[in-house]
């Protein structure tokens, strides 16, 4: 969990934490191609501000639901690159103990308790434990991340049809990257805005623009706050791009041309550091500085991961039933 | 439709039987009521959720009284989305509470398919054992309701091929009582079945006992041949054996209970003395829980005096509506009597 | 199916068949006290105007599915209460040979492709037939009946997505009784009027008035022939209401005081029938007439249902798989 | 991945194998898209539909050149929610469409339970035999991915419970050919599975050939012991059979193909000759097609020489994520080998 949002937040942090899970991602890449780590993987490079940001929204005690593509999620959570490199590499020093893989980095002790590989499962859950903290008095929040896609699912659908009829402190966060996963959102989905979900439950939708961590923030604290307060749900779209293809196999030919490159030119990034040299807050060096600072610390991560073993079969069996 | 009696009252909750409990006489809906009311009162983590579990006592009526003792918080009606709602649950059990969700029919747990298969028993696996998953989700299965080929699945073998889950079946008011205690004691996802044939059975029940987990329970002891049953099939199968003891013929009774985890040494102890099996199940034989036994059992090892025999639902026909024939597809005890006195010949 | 659309609609023929879904049901219920027909059903008395008048809208061809509460439909369709009193008593010459039952009143040659238990099954079994019959260049449209508590499972969401995505020519129609089993409407559901679930799937969504038939017509020969003309989906919500219970166990205690007669000071035969009479089309004795000769009809359909035999177990092998 | 070959080019559909007909050499992956190609030929009113099933050849590339030959009405990409879309073909195929839908991971197969339970199977009975439901579904499963927990499962056994329905397994480039086009062919909702770790396999395809429905296939006789299998198991029969001979084991090996109908007559004659069985499964046990088997040839009265054996998933433990644990839990041609020499000991 980061800082409470009630404190001024740490933007300069933020800024090393989307460095950094943008660092930890072209990692995982790299690890792909010597061996390093198998199966597939879904990288968020592009998106690093809205986990981030919203993120930073959230109080000790609140919790998230993620997915698949959740690596900036659980980072931006603080579960540290080593956990999570040494999950993805399926050793024993992993959040799960090798045995959940690049889509299920969770750390219950930091309020991530969930990372799903089927689509829309995450949501209900985050409803779950929303009505839990609501019927437990506690004054706590559950948010949920999923992507454009997920939408379509009837799950969504439910999910958000119970956090309305119910009232529950919960957040519905829409990573729109406007893909599934080779397919353009007009293929699947009849509208562009998907805030306008909201709208048949009665609760308000609102559009964002993922890019901008300034912007995430502020709605998703308007959206967490409000939740907290009893005022039940929020939907929040926000507008964003995945840089590489859906998964590992995937080179993402189907995109048009010119696309990518519009969108690296609003990189959550550097608008953020652009921002920051401007404040004043950092220098124009600073941005160098801290990649290079930040690709030591993943580097070391990774090879510190690589040195734990991998887990014997015994030691998996008391993760299948509790007792 | 039953109303509530002193039982569904909730009394002074205990956790294990106190060994000088008296037991109490109810029906089988009566008994699962009573099993509610006193697992809520006992914690107030339990609560009980699905569609239309509150009013009028709930669909079967095993409900009654709940949402006056307890209020619509934790007797929660539920929309209509069986997937989404057990999602929930799933939610809820993870930051401290301990639902139960009812799914009305067996055959509504396919709409919750994904909850049920990639969720619930794999949770704790994926996050590394970090959390527990206490949900239990009774549902109620089986013929014998003409309510036809979509609300008459009994379900429950579906779910024996998923590692993460438990499976347990309530065949009388005294075990309804007692499994549904340890379902909701238990801190894994267990699936509970009920069959909507037995709600109106009379028997004794012990206030407060909580069945062993995993145990399959010898409803009568028997050197001839050992027949083995779940939910509806147990009463047919002791009917039988009856039929059979006016034959000569000892059969061994043994209500199987639990189907996750499976007790093959109960069975197994049984068959060791008779040398002769007779399944009798309510579902198609393949990929049961009835050749689930069989299989197992001969693998182990067993030395069948006679081929192990099945009365099962036919193989390749849905519930039929039409009553004469709904009650033709069912094992009759009279069906079980004989595939007993077959292997016993042959 | 009824006569095409296009030839003015026989209103008087409404009120019959209105007249014969009524008195059919209460043959039912008659016939359940007697132990005729076992098990449950589903009764749709007071809901008769939204059955007929949506039906009526069809043309040969189209098809539509409905649900366990569809004696309405299928009678509408023209299903004979003979062929329909057979199979709610397991006889052979039932629609479905006696195994399908009271929730499975189904007639492919009459349009009436299925009759489902399963909330929301439904809606994309019609949009699969629309999706089909655009395929196939066919200038048909498909109808989906289903209840007001079908509208909070995903199957819903999932089959509207795909019907705005695809263009489908496809009608879905909400039967508003403003009950799930027992659960009033605002326990389940956070708005009033269900039209608006159709806002974010970007087709149009209309209330009508499901106790007048006229309305009910109207609205939906609209539906039907935008759909027809390439205009794609459309979410009709009736609101009506069930006078007896859930099924044939539920008093429905968990009504109101007052309500069910405020519903039946509005009830879609009469209003019908008094304004058959204002117009001169039938006389003020008729509908005791036509209710009189529908009654011995209903009541001679019943006896003859239960002339034919149960099937035997062979008979029903090859509705199993077909070769 | 793979790029388009000749193979992947529509040819001139034939309904039979003509006889003459030479077998190409294609790879698993191939030898699908070559039946999807063919089969869309053969009948506008077959159709591919699915999650991303156009683009790029589809997410396992099986689907290569079909959106550029039969376009977007016919290789349909479908929003994600396999539920709905499984409903949509049903409805397609009761107006005189034969789709053939994809579920892209068999642990997707549950997020559709209720069109795959108690739609597609009871369509038909509960019309009385009024529609044929001419849906096939291809489903991708298995382990040796590296997918994790929740994209690992084979699942062809939760339908082997269902009358209504027909489950098929493809292991090689030729039955993947013609099982495919025999699942598109028949008139009933057909469930074929596809294994993620095959598709690189190379084998002969008899082009245009349609395979016998519900007819499994002796790959290998053999006298002291039956090996049967399906899927990715396949392979590894063989291999340990390949060890045995040089143990001087006579190893049959059966490819069972069809869960549903079940080939018990074939697997019968075998075992009637070795009187030993060993089932191969990437599944647990429990309620799995090795059960059924074990069971059923058990019950009819198979005079074992020794206890049948079998080589399974663990009882109790979800796939595992990690490489090696991964590896360990699938059985190996060893472990295959070695069960099949413990029959033959005794
Ligand atoms: C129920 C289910 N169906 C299909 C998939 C396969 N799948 C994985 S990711 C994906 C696309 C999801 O798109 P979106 O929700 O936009 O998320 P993104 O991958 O863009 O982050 C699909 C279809 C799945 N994991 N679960
Ligand atoms: C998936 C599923 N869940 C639950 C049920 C049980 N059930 C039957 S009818 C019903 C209420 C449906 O309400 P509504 O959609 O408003 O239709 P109505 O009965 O009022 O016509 C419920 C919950 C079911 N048939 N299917
Ligand atoms: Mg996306
Ligand atoms: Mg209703």
């Amino acid at each position: 969990m980061t800082e409470p949002a009630s404190s001024p937040p740490d933007r300069l942090e933020w800024y090393q934490t989307m460095v950094r899970i943008r660092l930890f991602e072209e990692k995982v890449q790299e690890l792909f191609m010597t061996g390093q780590i198998q199966g597939t993987t879904h990288l968020c490079q592009g998106q690093e501000a809205v986990s981030v940001g919203a993120i930073a929204a959230m109080r000790p005690g609140d919790v998230q639901t993620n997915t698949y593509r959740g690596h900036g999620e659980a980072l931006a959570l603080g579960m540290t690159p080593e956990t999570a490199f040494a999950e993805l590499m399926g050793r024993s020093a992993g959040g799960s103990g090798g045995v959940g893989g690049s889509m299920h980095l969770i750390d219950f002790s930091k309020g991530n308790i969930g990372a799903n590989a089927i689509i829309g499962a995450g949501l209900p859950i985050a409803v779950g434990a929303a009505v839990a903290f609501q019927m437990q008095r506690k004054p706590n929040v559950a948010l949920s991340f999923f992507g454009d896609g997920a939408t379509n699912i009837g799950t969504f659908h439910e999910a958000m049809n119970m956090a309305a009829v119910w009232t529950a402190p919960v957040v519905f966060i829409i990573t729109n990257n406007l893909y599934g996963e080779y397919s353009p959102l007009r293929t699947t989905t009849p509208i562009d805005d998907l805030a306008r979900r909201a709208d048949p439950f009665g609760f308000p939708g609102a559009i964002v623009d993922g890019q901008d961590i300034d912007a995430v923030y502020a709605a998703t604290v308007d959206a967490v706050e409000r939740a907290r307060g009893g005022g039940g749900p929020t939907l929040l779209e926000m507008k964003t791009y995945r840089y590489r293809g859906h998964s590992r196999s995937d080179p993402a030919k189907y995109r048009p041309e010119g696309e990518l490159e519009r969108w690296k030119a609003r990189d959550p990034i550097d608008i953020l550091g652009q921002r920051l040299i401007a404040e004043g807050v950092i220098g124009p060096g600073d941005p160098t500085e801290i990649r290079n600072e930040t690709q030591a610390e993943i580097d070391a991560a990774a090879e510190r991961a690589a040195e734990s073993p991998y887990p014997t079969l015994e030691e998996t069996i008391p993760y299948v039933y509790a007792d | 439709m039953s109303t509530p009696t002193e039982a569904t009252t909730p009394t002074e909750a205990t956790d294990r039987p106190a060994p000088g409990d008296v037991a109490v006489e109810l029906t089988y809906r009566e008994a699962i009521n009573a099993a509610l009311h006193d697992a809520m009162a006992a914690d107030d983590a339990v609560l009980l959720m699905g569609e239309d579990v509150g009013a009028d006592g709930g669909v079967f009526k095993t409900n009654a009284g709940l949402l006056e003792a307890f209020g619509p918080e934790r007797v929660r009606t539920t929309p209509i989305c069986e997937n989404g709602f057990l999602g929930v649950a799933l939610g809820m059990s993870l930051v401290g509470l301990r639902p139960i969700v009812e799914i009305m029919f067996a055959d509504f747990l396919p709409t919750a398919g994904d909850a049920l298969v990639n969720q619930l028993p794999k949770y704790r696996y994926m996050s590394g054992g970090q959390t527990a998953v206490p949900v239990t989700i009774r549902s109620i299965g089986g013929a014998t309701g003409r309510f036809g080929t979509q609300h008459s699945a009994t379900g429950e073998s579906w779910f024996m091929h998923l590692p993460g889950l438990r499976v347990v079946t309530a065949s009388s008011p005294g075990s309804a009582y007692s499994l549904l205690r340890a379902a909701v004691d238990d801190d894994n996802p267990t699936l509970y079945f009920e069959h909507k044939g037995l709600y109106g059975r009379k028997g004794p029940v012990q206030r407060g006992e909580i069945a062993e987990l995993g145990k399959a329970a010898v409803l009568r002891d028997g050197s001839d041949v050992t027949i083995v049953a779940t939910l509806l099939m147990v009463e047919r199968a002791l009917a039988a054996a009856e039929q059979l003891a006016s034959d000569g013929i000892d059969a061994a009774v043994i209500d199987l209970r639990w189907l996750r985890p499976l007790d093959l040494p109960t069975v197994r102890a049984s068959v060791d003395k008779t040398r002769r099996l007779v399944v009798a199940e309510e579902q198609v034989h393949a990929a049961g829980w009835g050749a689930t036994l069989v299989s197992q059992l001969t693998i182990d090892g067993v030395d069948w005096a006679s081929a192990p025999r099945r009365v099962s639902l036919p193989d390749d026909l849905p519930i039929p509506y039409t009553p004469p024939l709904e009650d033709e597809v069912l094992p009759s005890a009279d069906r079980i009597a004989e595939a007993a006195r077959a292997s016993v010949r042959g």
